[in-house]
């Protein structure tokens, strides 16, 4: 079905009615399974994803490799982030089922695998393995973004140093490649149908830094309009990390009130001394 | 595409494998790796021997089981050649990517890929064996190869050494043979139709192109065959002037 | 199979400080491509490209078959890459690696979704056939940058490539011979490449073009950006990796904007030497084909 | 007349009159050739037959193939693990690693060991090589007890190059002998740089200065690449100097 | 050629919900709504501004670039600055002029003298690779367990042909962490009558240090207790790797007598069935009073509560009263998921 993008230069809103540089709702809790070292779940609009992370641990004798000492681990004596992800049949309209070689999977799973790594600090874990399985449950464009988000998040509740926050979204813009319209508007947070038609690309940062941890497109588009949409991106990735951030602290908080985590120092009594 | 009558090699041609060769006849091309003595997988160590792993890849499409039978071939002729016991437990990888088949202007690719099981064996021995020499991996002898078909013309039979593509198609019988360089009969591969007395007129044909080496070159005037051309090129000199040349090349310093 | 050897500390120590003083171990400057050699084979579509020591071979096929049912309109057309041991003895046949799944994916994502090619015209009969054309990529040497050679090969030997000319006449379909009649190129649309940078220092701060082997294996990132030399994007990946500053990825897109102009002309010019070559040999062959009968 | 230093293919006749004879000498039989009993020596590797009368001996004169460990050759291997008493090393890339012991350091006891982390470089020697068994090194002479060079390489870089430059380069003589002159010229140029090269394809080089390590690490690499003889070294070096500065 | 950032915009985002909520399940918090929130933090006051009584760093976040502090764990310093930055979720703590950042959760991390209860995961020549919920799997020494037939006897190399007839891949086992790697891995022993193999008993892991529900380093980590409705006398391991055994407590045989008996006796009477991996009888009540407190232990976990000695006897008193008040037959329902969980939890919170 052809997205009208007719209207949208009348009104200027989207089809969902949003602006050039709304983001759809972000909902995110974390700590959602018991007994994984850390969890998460993430909706950016009706994108929704699931994590579990488990580790840092090494791996038991099974998995060893012949000749090797045992143990798992990258390479350089750092930790290994292993990625794993399923994609469930119901998420998506077309209800294709992706297999387990299925190459497009394989590729998300690198590209979250080399964003986490390069933030987190797998350095303090060698021969040891951070396992990250994450689920798709609902899809509505800005896939690998949430699943990054949902990574970055889990690594976080399960308490595995990082340099910051991995934070990602989606920006596109407003007319197709072929137009070589020059005003042409940048859209933030696209949404399958967006996806679809126009050209997009998808975006990490680390944390609130311009610092470009993923870029990824794969559509037809005028060069000269990439820088826009970057922008857009970049600070779309902001806005995500806010949101993320007030996600942990929120729970961070409520932990302190219930007493299960001790309360820290006050850091104006680092002041007084 | 007028084939070449004249073969051509190349040795070393690729600069990350511990040797490679690079040859073209009558239409094929092929290009092979050797990396080796090198660690064997656990299921393909052998206590005593070499592992010798041939790996034939198609120029189009993934390998199946005409290439699984091609390696099954190759590699039983080619572990007599090498000196497997000098590299126990390891591992000896030669891989064969076939570059280019000879083309026949008059069938569309694909149909006839089938009927050309065998005719491909010669290129891919000959390069094997130029690749294995610039790997330096210790060898009993060096071998050539030779395709001989036998078409039957108004009643009578007839050798063709060297066939063309449509020669083999119209052929009753194709028979590939080699030969190490101490004449012994490396390998012999029949398809078709044919009698013992055949295949024994087969064999002196591709003994006499596979085996006249340099030295006597001068005694294949009795030939059976009626042109002096088809006999082809003189396999055995072949080779040793690949060879010539890439050691002098390596050696230039002496 | 042997796992692929990893640099020594020297090396990886070295590489970076080398770089920092500006300084490559083969003396190019840090935007220079190695040298780029493209040969053309005899037959139609088969591309054989070099730059430096790595070397690609691309050669394209094509065949008549059924289209899929959900594309009744649309040919095929797929690209296979598959590593073999010839390029490492890391590799293994039927056990495809990160570097061939993701050398596949850019492949797929620059050629063959940018619309390159144009899929409809290799339909012939809606539904029931269409052409099947496909590449196979077969890496004979990888000494570093596999995509970018990888993807020129595969642009180069499409290009090249003609398939047989076909008729439809009262509902029969007729695929001529070449010796019936001449072979036809493929409907063409635009020619995207790759150019991939690599980038290496703790922020990612420097970054290089065609990375040899040693420099990727110290290298903390990498983008791949395709363009056409219409200045069209047709994909961009940076797969994780070190963070790099947004602005020096924009400057990367220019810079990799005139490395595209330039495959661009190198392959226009070397597509006309060719066909040049071809029309000599065509006359010769026609001839000599003349004197056999 | 046989030619002086024919070209030999695997299973090819040697002429008898090639074959040294020496009256009390044996008959040495070098890299290349085996002897298939009772009395027939057949070559194994295609390259040139050379027979040295002085010390009895036949051999094989090639270049290419990967590195085979043989007893004190002179390597660089590169640390891959370290075991409870011995270090892991790769010689050469896909093959498995040799083993060199902790205490097999000059000065070395239990307590005070070099620790060497993985990836580091050593310089040694071939101990034990077998071909039934995987390679042994050391790095200090059983005789002397001294380190005698050997030891880890901190520091530089390392290259890769043919067996055959590895062997010119270790000769004694091997401006006069080997016909490679770079080093040397290099050095006249007044480059400052240290270099060892191990028999197994890979020379280490430091200096002060990067620029100066690049460039020893291109005139070596040019060297063997394009096979240069010592007037076209002369002009390499000239040309790299002059790039330099 | 600068990039512009634009200034997010406003979203209708459940974080700005600013209603106070006594709701525990909620995941806003009034008191600090509006602080940081949409401005960054300038990177360089020497404090960061936000602050509360709750104080919580993400990881990202500039502790402080006042260059008198040292870092610890959980931080570090950026390239290219002094600041001190957070690596974790968590709060900070202070040891004289280390600042560094307790998580809200994390893995267990060793240090020498923690009780464990571990899993075998390897048996290698001479030791044995142990689970214990940590980044690494600790080991266990072969000479570092007391070998059958007394505490004197020297370690043989029958021993260690029979390694496997002490501690087999899967057997469990309470040790104690005797020394530390560089890199973090621990090494266990078992050498006191306290530890060893377990049996008789039930497992649960429940979330490693850190809070969030997890076991806590406390006064006593073992201890046993008399059940209740006839169950006997019941043994709970708290492992401070957040690995929990409960099992039945078995008299040490002459043991009360022989107190006095002198160690090295005793051990050699122990040391016939201190390998065994066979269970003793177990009576059907002292099952059920075990399968009810390790209901109690999930419970606990479940709803975000400490897992100590207090906790757990507190609810488990509860959790009997909560059967008994159920009435007929309530003894025999030991579930306390679900609804039933949160109310246990609701009534130790109340207390």
């Amino acid at each position: 079905m052809p997205l009208d993008t007719s209207a949208y230069s009348l009104a200027l809103l989207r089809v969902d009615g949003r602006r050039w540089n709304e983001l759809r709702r972000v909902h995110a809790q974390i700590r959602t399974q018991a007994a994984a070292d850390g969890s998460s779940y993430l909706e950016m609009g009706h994108t929704k994803v699931m994590c579990v992370v488990n580790g840092p641990s090494e791996p038991g004798p099974r998995r060893g490799t012949a000749g090797g000492g045992g143990g798992g681990g990258g390479p350089g004596g750092v930790a290994e982030v292993a990625v794993s992800v399923v994609v469930a049949g119901f998420s998506s309209v077309d209800r294709k089922r992706r297999g387990r070689g299925d190459k497009r999977t394989l590729e998300l799973q690198t590209t979250i695998s080399n964003a986490l790594a390069a933030s987190l600090h797998t350095h303090l874990y060698p021969h040891s393995t951070i396992s990250i399985s994450l689920h798709v449950l609902s899809q509505d464009g800005s896939l690998l973004a949430a699943l990054i988000n949902a990574a970055t998040l889990a690594c976080v509740d399960a308490g595995i140093p990082m340099t910051d926050y991995v934070v990602a979204c989606t920006a596109g813009s407003t007319s197709t490649y072929a137009a070589n319209d020059e005003t042409a508007d940048p859209l933030l947070d696209l949404n399958h149908q967006e996806e679809q038609e126009l050209p997009s690309l998808t975006v990490a940062t680390l944390g609130e830094t311009d610092r470009v941890a993923v870029l990824v497109c794969e559509s037809r588009v005028q060069a000269s309009r990439l820088e826009g949409m970057l922008a857009v991106g970049v600070s779309g990735c902001h806005q995500v990390r806010e949101i993320l951030d007030q996600v942990v602290r929120d729970k961070g908080r409520h932990m302190i009130k219930e007493g299960t985590v001790e309360k820290g120092m006050g850091v104006e009594e680092m002041e007084v001394d | 595409m007028t084939t070449k009558r004249e073969p051509e090699a190349a040795l070393s041609v690729l600069p990350k494998s511990d040797g490679s060769a690079r040859y073209s006849y009558a239409g094929y091309t092929v290009t092979a790796s050797v990396n080796g003595p090198i660690e064997a997988q656990r299921r393909d160590e052998h206590a005593y021997e070499a592992h010798v792993d041939v790996i034939v890849r198609p120029a189009a499409g993934v390998g199946g089981t005409r290439e699984r039978h091609l390696e099954t071939i190759l590699q039983a002729s080619l572990i007599q050649l090498i000196l497997v016991k000098n590299f126990p437990r390891s591992l000896i990888q030669i891989v064969l990517q076939v570059e280019a088949s000879p083309e026949n202007d008059y069938v569309n690719t694909k149909l006839m890929q089938a009927s050309l099981n065998s005719a491909v064996i010669p290129a891919l021995l000959q390069t094997a064996v130029l690749a294995l020499l610039s790997a330096a991996i210790p060898m009993r002898a060096t071998a050539t190869s030779a395709i001989v078909a036998v078409m039957t013309q108004d009643g009578a039979s007839r050798l063709v050494a060297h066939p063309s593509p449509r020669e083999i198609e119209a052929a009753q019988s194709v028979h590939v043979l080699a030969f190490t360089s101490q004449d012994g009969l490396l390998l012999a591969e029949s398809e078709g139709d044919f009698t013992v007395k055949e295949w024994d007129d087969v064999y002196d044909t591709a003994k006499k192109i596979c085996c006249k080496s340099g030295a006597t070159k001068g005694e294949g005037i009795e030939m059976v065959l009626d042109e002096q051309e088809d006999s082809g090129p003189d396999m055995r000199q072949f080779l040793r002037s690949a060879l010539e040349t890439k050691v002098a090349a390596d050696l230039h310093w002496k | 199979m042997p796992r692929e050897a990893e640099p020594s500390l020297n090396e990886r120590q070295f590489v970076l400080k080398a770089l920092e003083e500006n300084l490559r171990l083969d003396g190019r400057t840090f935007d220079k491509y190695r040298a780029l050699a493209l040969t053309f084979g005899d037959e139609y579509g088969v591309a054989d490209v070099t730059l430096g020591r790595t070397r690609v071979l691309a050669k394209t096929s094509a065949e008549v078959t059924v289209p899929y049912a959900d594309r009744p309109l649309d040919g095929i057309f797929t690209i296979t890459t598959e590593l073999s041991p010839m390029a490492s003895p890391a590799f293994e046949i039927n056990r495809p690696t990160e570097t061939e799944i993701l050398l596949s994916r850019l492949l797929e994502k620059t050629v063959r979704r940018s619309g390159a090619m144009d899929t409809e015209s290799l339909c012939l009969v809606a539904g029931q056939k269409c052409w099947s054309v496909r590449v196979d990529v077969h890496v004979l040497s990888h000494d570093g940058n596999l995509t970018d050679a990888a993807c020129f090969a595969v642009v180069a030997a499409l290009r090249h490539f003609r398939k047989p000319d076909t008729s439809m006449e009262g509902g029969v379909l007729t695929v001529y011979t070449p010796a019936e009649r001449e072979p036809v190129p493929l409907s063409w649309l635009h020619s995207p490449f790759c150019i991939t940078w690599c980038f290496f220092g703790d922020e990612g701060q420097m970054a290089l073009l065609d990375a040899t082997w040693s420099e990727e294996q110290v290298r903390v990132g990498s983008c791949t950006i395709s363009l056409n030399r219409h200045g069209e994007i047709c994909q961009i990946a940076k797969l994780g990796g070190t963070p790099v500053e947004a602005v020096a990825l924009l400057q990367c897109t220019n810079v990799a904007l005139t490395k595209a102009k330039e495959f661009s002309t190198y392959l226009d010019k070397k597509l006309a030497e060719d066909a040049k070559r071809r029309d000599k040999d065509g006359l010769m062959a026609e001839l000599s084909a003349e004197n056999d009968r | 007349m046989a030619t002086e230093n024919p070209l030999v293919l695997p299973g090819d006749e040697i002429d008898p009159s090639l074959i040294p004879t020496h009256k009390t000498k044996p008959l040495r039989l070098g890299p290349g050739l085996r002897h298939v009993p009772p009395n027939q020596i057949l070559p194994t590797l295609a390259g040139h037959l050379i027979a040295d009368h002085r010390k009895n001996a036949l051999y094989v004169e090639y270049n290419g193939g990967r590195y085979i460990p043989s007893p004190s050759d002179l390597v660089i291997g590169q640390v891959t693990r370290s075991a409870a008493d011995l270090y892991y090393v790769n010689l050469t890339p896909y093959t498995p690693n040799a083993s060199l012991p902790h205490l097999a350091f000059e000065g070395a006891t239990k307590k005070t060991r070099p620790q060497l982390a993985n990836g580091a470089l050593v310089y040694a020697r071939i101990s034990l090589a077998n071909r039934h068994m995987d390679p042994e090194l050391e790095c200090v002479s059983t005789s002397t007890g001294k380190s005698e060079g050997l030891g880890p390489l901190t520091g530089g870089m390392v290259f890769d190059i043919s067996l055959g430059l590895a062997r010119r380069l270790l000769m004694a003589r091997s401006r006069d002998v080997g016909k490679v002159a770079v080093l040397e010229l290099l050095g006249a140029e007044g480059l400052a740089f240290e270099t060892a090269v191990g028999r197994n394809g890979k020379v280490w080089v430091n200096s002060e200065s990067v620029k100066t390590v690049v460039v020893v690490g291109r005139a070596l690499k040019e060297t063997d690449e394009k096979e240069l003889g010592v007037e076209q070294q002369k002009k390499l070096v000239q040309k790299l100097i002059k790039e330099m500065r | 050629m600068p990039i512009t950032i634009n200034p997010p915009s406003l979203r209708p985002s459940h974080r700005n919900d600013s209603s106070p909520s006594a709701d525990p399940g909620s995941n806003s918090d009034s008191s600090t709504g509006g602080t940081s929130l949409t401005t960054k933090p300038p990177p360089d006051p020497i404090i960061k501004p936000s602050s509360s009584k709750y104080s919580i760093v993400t990881p990202g976040e500039v502790i402080t670039s006042d260059p008198q502090w040292m870092r610890g764990h959980g931080t570090y310093i950026a390239s290219s600055t002094t600041s001190i930055t957070s690596s974790l979720a968590g709060t900070v703590t202070r040891t004289n002029k280390l600042l560094s950042v307790r998580p809200l959760r994390a893995r267990y991390t060793p240090e020498v003298g923690d009780l464990v209860v571990g899993r075998i995961v390897e048996v290698q020549a001479k030791r044995w690779r142990v689970d214990v919920g940590a980044v690494q799997l600790a080991s266990l020494p072969l000479s570092a367990i007391n070998l059958p037939g007394g505490i004197l006897r020297k370690r043989t190399e029958t021993d260690e042909l029979q390694i496997r007839s002490f501690f087999a891949e899967g057997d469990l086992l309470i040790a104690e962490v005797q020394q530390l790697f560089q890199d973090g891995g621990a090494v266990l022993h078992t050498r006191s009558l306290k530890y060893g193999k377990l049996r008789n008993g039930v497992f649960v892991a429940v979330a490693g240090m850190g809070g969030g529900g997890g076991v806590v380093r406390s006064r006593r980590q073992v201890w046993t207790m008399e059940a209740a409705n006839g169950g006997g006398m019941v043994d709970v391991v708290l492992g401070v790797n957040g690995y929990v055994w409960i099992s039945k407590h078995v008299e040490m045989p002459e043991g009360d007598k022989g107190a006095s008996a002198g160690i090295t006796n005793m051990e050699e009477s122990v040391s016939a069935t201190m390998y065994s991996s066979q269970n003793d009888r177990i009576g059907v009540e002292t099952m059920r009073e075990i399968a009810r407190l390790r209901g109690v232990v999930t419970a606990l976990v479940e709803n975000g509560l400490r897992v100590d000695e207090d906790m757990v006897m507190k609810g488990y008193r509860e959790a009997v009263e909560m059967a008994m008040v159920a009435g007929e037959g309530g003894n025999e329902d030991v579930y306390l998921g679900g609804e039933k969980g949160s109310q246990l939890a609701a009534a130790l919170t109340a207390v």
